[in-house]
């Protein structure tokens, strides 16, 4: 049981926790900005999953500087593709927020109505 | 295991700060209404950050230019958000404590709001 | 000698940034609860400090610049969204 | 030691921000819950070892998340009325 409890184990835990609350509040809410508030929070628990993936235990951060020696680097810091790969991902969820905050607005200036119920448009 | 005295007088003061921390949010929760909140917690936790860098700059002493830069960058910043978060707090009108004595902002804030909204 | 006195502050410093948790749980309105989102970042800037002691590396320093700069930018954000609007 | 206690904590406040911000009917106190969760997930990237990542969560998507949401829940705001 002690052995299980190590910090990559505990950083995959709350990724999929912090997954499947966003995922709740994207099904159930009604409002259209708590549906986007949703997302935002999908988004940061896959970030926490991939970080957590890449760590390796009793090594430090692929920054070389005077702590780090150049030398035996491969053997002292943790893999750097994941975070590299994040890096990425923060960015573009960024602009998806943006993108789907734009749509809002603009359903907004149409019907001056942020419930989802009362868009039927497509159900005829 | 042998420290030497700067440094345990560095970690005494590390620990100084963490109590103060501890007694700013004891405040944030003992304390009544919004503006007694924001007096507590701020001051409180800015003295608490300041020392516990200062504690830092002791023990570990290659590090004191951006710990410095750091202290600098706290000092200047959160009394500035304690401001205007108090006075976001009076414009939205969050109702004051039943025991408040005396409101000397009100007649000079109710000026200032009528000449900015006249002005837009 | 050093290390235990810096773990006893850590727990502390942990327990406030509880009790503000608290206080952002139950806050009657609004404002209280941007409050409790000040002190609760200024806390654990404090705590990234004994973070970057604790593993010894310098560049964990500039990631608490990064998060006070942002977490003050955060505060007045809102609080001109309270006062006129943005 | 140390490392393991901090991350339980913080995995324990991400979790309890992210139920408040899902389940609280206040639409500004949601948006601040949201933004207290990137912060915090930054602090759980710096002790996975991951200070660049850190970095640019606190920047991008406690930061300029918020913003975004602020200014569009104000333009909402003034077409009301």
């Amino acid at each position: 049981m002690m052995e299980k409890l190590n910090i990559q184990n505990i950083g995959l835990t709350v990724g999929i926790l912090v997954i499947l609350v966003g995922l709740w509040g994207l099904l159930t809410q009604k409002n259209l900005i708590k549906i986007v508030i949703g997302f935002a929070l999908f988004d940061t628990g896959t970030h926490i999953l991939m970080v957590s993936i890449g760590y390796i235990k009793y090594r430090t951060a692929p920054i070389l500087d005077e702590a780090v020696d150049i030398r035996n680097a491969a053997k002292l810091v943790v893999d750097p593709i994941p975070q590299a790969l994040v890096l990425t991902a923060i960015v573009i969820g960024l602009g998806i927020t943006a993108l789907m905050l734009s749509y809002v607005l603009k359903m907004y200036q149409n019907k001056k109505s942020l419930e989802i119920n009362n868009y039927k448009d497509l159900k005829w | 295991m042998e420290n030497s005295i700067v440094e345990i007088i560095g970690a005494f003061l590390v620990l100084i700060g963490s109590v103060f921390l501890f007694l700013g949010a004891l405040g944030l929760v003992r304390m009544p209404d919004v503006f007694n909140r924001i007096q507590t917690g701020t001051k409180a936790s800015t003295l608490g950050t300041f020392l516990t860098f200062f504690g830092l700059v002791f023990i570990m002493p290659e590090w004191w230019g951006k710990l410095i830069l750091l202290i600098i960058f706290i000092l200047m910043t959160n009394p500035v958000s304690s401001h205007v978060l108090a006075r976001a707090a009076y414009c939205i009108k969050v109702p004051m404590f039943k025991k408040t004595v005396i409101d000397l902002y009100g007649k000079d804030a109710e000026k200032l709001f009528k000449k900015e909204t006249k002005n837009e | 000698m050093v290390n235990k006195i810096l773990f006893i502050a850590a727990l502390i410093m942990m327990l406030a940034i509880l009790l503000t948790l608290y206080r952002f749980f139950k806050g009657t309105t609004a404002a209280d609860r941007l409050v409790a989102f000040d002190v609760m970042t200024v806390s654990s800037l404090s705590l990234i400090g004994l973070i970057a002691k604790f593993s010894d590396r310098i560049i964990y320093l500039d990631v608490a610049m990064v998060y006070g700069l942002l977490s003050f930018l955060g505060v007045i954000i809102v609080a001109r969204y309270f006062e006129k609007g943005l | 030691m140390l490392n393991i206690i901090l991350a339980i904590f913080l995995g324990i406040l991400i979790i309890v921000l992210a139920i408040m911000a899902v389940l609280n009917k206040n639409i500004v106190v949601a948006i601040i819950a949201a933004g207290a969760v990137s912060l915090f997930a930054s602090v759980l990237y710096l002790i996975l070892a991951a200070p660049d990542v850190a970095m640019t969560e606190a920047a991008i998507g406690s930061g300029l998340s918020t913003i975004i949401f602020f200014y569009v829940l104000n333009k909402i705001n003034r077409q009301n009325g």
